[in-house]
């Protein structure tokens, strides 16, 4: 019983600052995923928002991508 | 018949707090006070003694004038005017007080003073009044632990023995005072009275001091009360008091002593008394038993502050107050108890958040323990006040602060750090880096945490 | 001919930092220094006067005792012992610069003591040595700013001129003080010499004191300032020294003045002299320029302290030492100059961290604004000390806290807690949720934020 509760301190957690939790919720941005930069890989909100750029550009290029398959297609 | 949603019963820093914020949450509120509204912290607990204490420092400075470059020919021509500290004392209790109540009224609580007397869950009777309402915030606070001893009724009656609400309207400043229990309110007790001249000695029935705070601060408190003259006696327990004699039993053997006062300090219990018969769950010790939320076993019945026993300090009571104000307004809310600070206004002062050494090691934690002394403090020095120390408790892996612990003259302002960082599940590495200023003592948390990372740079 | 990874000249806050920490980190380190170790803050700046300020309190407070309840019969019995107050100022100096002395050495720093002659970026002369070193960290610190006023030169001879070196070694309290600046350290010397008696007149350039500060602070500790004796003159030029008079225009009306003392604090030069002949770039005022890791325009000559410019203080100078020397070891450190803090050590003090409400304005954000005073504060009654209060900066949408700015007896141990909240991007609802104990001053930083979020409980 006490080695659980051990474990369970021991256990990797995501260490995030008040306001990049916040963020991160707005944002849609699964906060596990986001790797930190602050200390001790604390995500800061600008973790945040370089992530949510990533999600962005990347969902632009599937747009991309997905109308130059159709093009293609049309082709 | 008035009808309220939330009604208190009990006007200290518990109650009065959740009556205020149950009414800035749009409750209609009724508070009951049989008192002062204040409780025992503004009218006999936490500020009268902290408005002595500043009396007794600006003394202790006085007396001490030559260390600060000040000359005073024949200090004979100094004296304490204990009426005027008094007075003083008197003076900002009432400012306080009369605070409480414009914030009450400006609130639009309705207080009704006399004592509350609960009928049931919804009805409750003060005077020739009967509210009724739909929630209950019992905050009745404590009340002095008085031991069965031999003879101590007559001695309480003649005045020999007092409590802490005895000792801070005595007439005169004893000689020699004999503080039975050294908790936090002892050791205040004795610092205050024996910076103002008394002889004083504590008893304490243990081998130790200040029970609960971390072991390192307790023996350096220890060490500095007695190198300034307080008489410790250990495994000290009293059997009888006998005309003016204080009979004792000194590690097995008896001794007499005749002190002029005797200040009770050996804890306080819950001022729940006739709550049983309603129905509400008391544990062995008599405190109001609650689930997280604050709630007692009856739906609707909360009880914060002294009354539950959790922990007896005047912030954490207003804190139970707002968080049981949350409660019944619907928004699900706890307190960590863990992170509460608590503070002892010593010279110097201790103030402690969340975790001691000794603790979370047996919490099982993998820990980093670093301090970092005043003596190594350029601030400190420069006050002519560099007794003390800062101790960091931080969990191994991420550094993450489990507790700080500061002996310093404002430690009990500079624990605030320590809690708001807790609250932020903060590190070491953000303390490091957290640019504190120069000259101040507060870069003893800083340096200390660059010393559970790796190296102070001032040691 | 000594072969070094890092060599840094000056030993002050900045260079002995970085020294330290170079050595700690594995470097072979020299550090060169012309005259004590600790540069101004531990000589002549910081330390000292910090010092005195506690002294010239102790005695304030003793001429205040009464209303502690405390008598003395006679206050003329009371005397400042000026010569006692210095001594005491010098032993703290000297227990300080000889603990920094031991660091040097306990680190194996090598101390060199003389002028280091930068012969070229690796090759420094001290007196007959000549020392090699792959990185050299400038760390000069600056000076007094010395205006050019007709007969300045024969008032300064004289010693009716001094600067706040001078006026750290006066032989007697001046009776009348004129302070010419009324930036950080002319209203810290105003406070001190205001509360040992001195008749003090600060002369102002601009329509108001304490430049950069948060407007609301500012306005108050002028008017403290003001209630407390002090006069403050606006638009007030010096236009010549002429034996023991000041001829002065104010507001463009001639004036003159016959003080015992004239104290030069109008703001400091950065030491840098010469450096722009071995190719370092200088800026229009004289500091050298570096970029965010500290580097100058020369590959592995870093600049820290004052002598940049960039903000003078001692803890951002210790700070920029221990980043240079991050970045000489490889790691790729940067400073916020935006968090640091600042402190202004009046009666009562400042403590500053963070945007002020009109900097934030000006930067575009979106804010709510939160003040909390310590008239409403309970320990700060019991202290009989409640002028003051607390200002929070905060972000709208999340509540990210910006900036803290404390006016209070203890602001500058309080600051702490607004720097380490904003290093870890806190908000006021961490700040309101964090139990801050009873009574304290802190606890009106609390209320601050509750405010921010919907409403204080004591106000
Ligand atoms: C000497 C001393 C110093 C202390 N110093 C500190 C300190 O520095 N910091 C700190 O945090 N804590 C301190 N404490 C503890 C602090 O005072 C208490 O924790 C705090 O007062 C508890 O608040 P409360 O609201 O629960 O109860 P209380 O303050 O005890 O208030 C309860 C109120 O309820 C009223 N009441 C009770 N029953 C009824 C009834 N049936 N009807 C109507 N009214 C009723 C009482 O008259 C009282 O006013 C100190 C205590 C003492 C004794
Ligand atoms: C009256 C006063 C009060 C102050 N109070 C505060 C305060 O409370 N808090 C605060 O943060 N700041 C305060 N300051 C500012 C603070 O003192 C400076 O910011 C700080 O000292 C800067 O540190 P530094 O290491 O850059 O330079 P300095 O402390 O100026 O040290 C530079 C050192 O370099 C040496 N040196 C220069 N050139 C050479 C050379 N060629 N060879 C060898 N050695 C050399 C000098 O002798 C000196 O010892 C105060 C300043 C003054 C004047």
């Amino acid at each position: 019983h006490e080695m659980k509760g051990k474990n369970d301190i021991n256990k990797k957690k995501v260490l995030a600052t008040p306001v990049a939790r916040k963020l991160a919720k707005d944002l849609g941005i699964d906060i596990t995923t986001v790797e930190g930069t602050g200390a001790v890989g604390r995500v800061m909100k600008e973790d945040i928002y370089k992530a949510k750029e990533a999600l962005d550009t990347r969902a632009n290029n599937k747009d991309v991508e997905a109308q130059e398959g159709e093009m293609k297609a049309k082709d | 018949m008035k009808q309220y949603d939330v009604t208190v019963i009990g006007a200290g820093p518990g109650g009065y707090v959740a009556a205020i914020k149950a009414a800035q949450m749009g409750a209609k509120t009724a508070i009951i006070e049989k008192e002062d509204v204040g409780g025992v912290c503004l009218n006999w607990g936490c500020i009268p003694t902290k408005t002595l204490l500043k009396s007794a420092k600006v003394y202790q400075n006085i007396m001490n004038s030559e260390k600060y470059g000040i000359d005073i020919i024949d200090k004979n021509v100094v004296s304490i005017n204990w009426s005027n500290m008094l007075k003083r004392k008197d003076q900002v209790v009432k400012k306080l007080t009369g605070g409480v109540s414009f914030l009450l009224k400006k609130n639009n609580v309705d207080l009704y003073k006399g004592y509350g007397e609960i009928i049931d869950k919804n009805t409750i009777k003060v005077n020739d009044d009967t509210i009724k309402t739909r929630n209950l915030i019992i905050a009745t606070g404590s009340s002095p632990r008085i031991p069965k001893i031999e003879g101590i009724e007559e001695a309480m009656e003649k005045g020999l023995v007092v409590t802490s609400k005895g000792i801070l309207a005595i007439e005169e400043i004893p000689k020699e005072l004999i503080i039975v229990g050294g908790g936090v309110v002892g050791v205040e007790f004795a610092t205050l009275y024996n910076a103002l001249g008394t002889k004083v000695t504590i008893f304490q029935r243990s081998d130790a001091l200040l029970g609960n705070i971390d072991l390192d601060l307790r023996d350096t408190m220890t060490d500095i009360l007695k190198r300034d003259g307080i008489n410790v006696m250990y495994k000290t327990d009293v059997k009888k008091f006998d005309g003016n004699k204080v009979i004792t039993s000194v590690d097995g053997t008896t001794r007499e002593f005749t002190p002029d006062k005797v200040l009770l300090s050996i804890g306080r219990v819950a001022n729940s008394k006739g709550l049983e018969k309603l129905g509400i769950e008391l544990d062995k010790r008599g405190n109001v038993v609650t689930n997280e939320r604050l709630e007692t076993n009856i739906e609707g019945v909360y009880a914060v502050g002294d009354v539950n026993g959790k922990l007896m300090l005047a912030h954490v009571a207003s804190a139970e107050g707002i968080v049981a104000v949350e409660n019944i307004m619907g928004h699900i809310s706890v307190l960590n108890y863990d992170k509460a600070p608590s503070c002892i206004y010593g010279f110097p002062e201790i103030g402690s958040a969340g975790l001691t050494e000794q603790v979370a090691r047996e919490k099982g934690y993998d820990i980093i323990v670093s301090t970092f002394p005043l003596s190594a403090n350029g601030k400190a020095l420069a006050e002519g006040e560099s007794d003390g120390f800062v101790k960091i408790i931080a969990e191994k892996s991420y550094g993450e602060v489990l507790g700080i612990h500061i002996l310093a003259p404002n430690a009990t302002d500079m624990i605030a750090e320590a809690v708001t960082t807790m609250e932020m599940e903060g590190t070491v590495h953000e303390l490091a880096k957290a640019i504190h200023p120069h000259p101040t003592l507060s870069e003893i948390v800083m340096e200390a945490a660059h010393g559970a990372i790796d190296k102070p740079i001032h040691i």
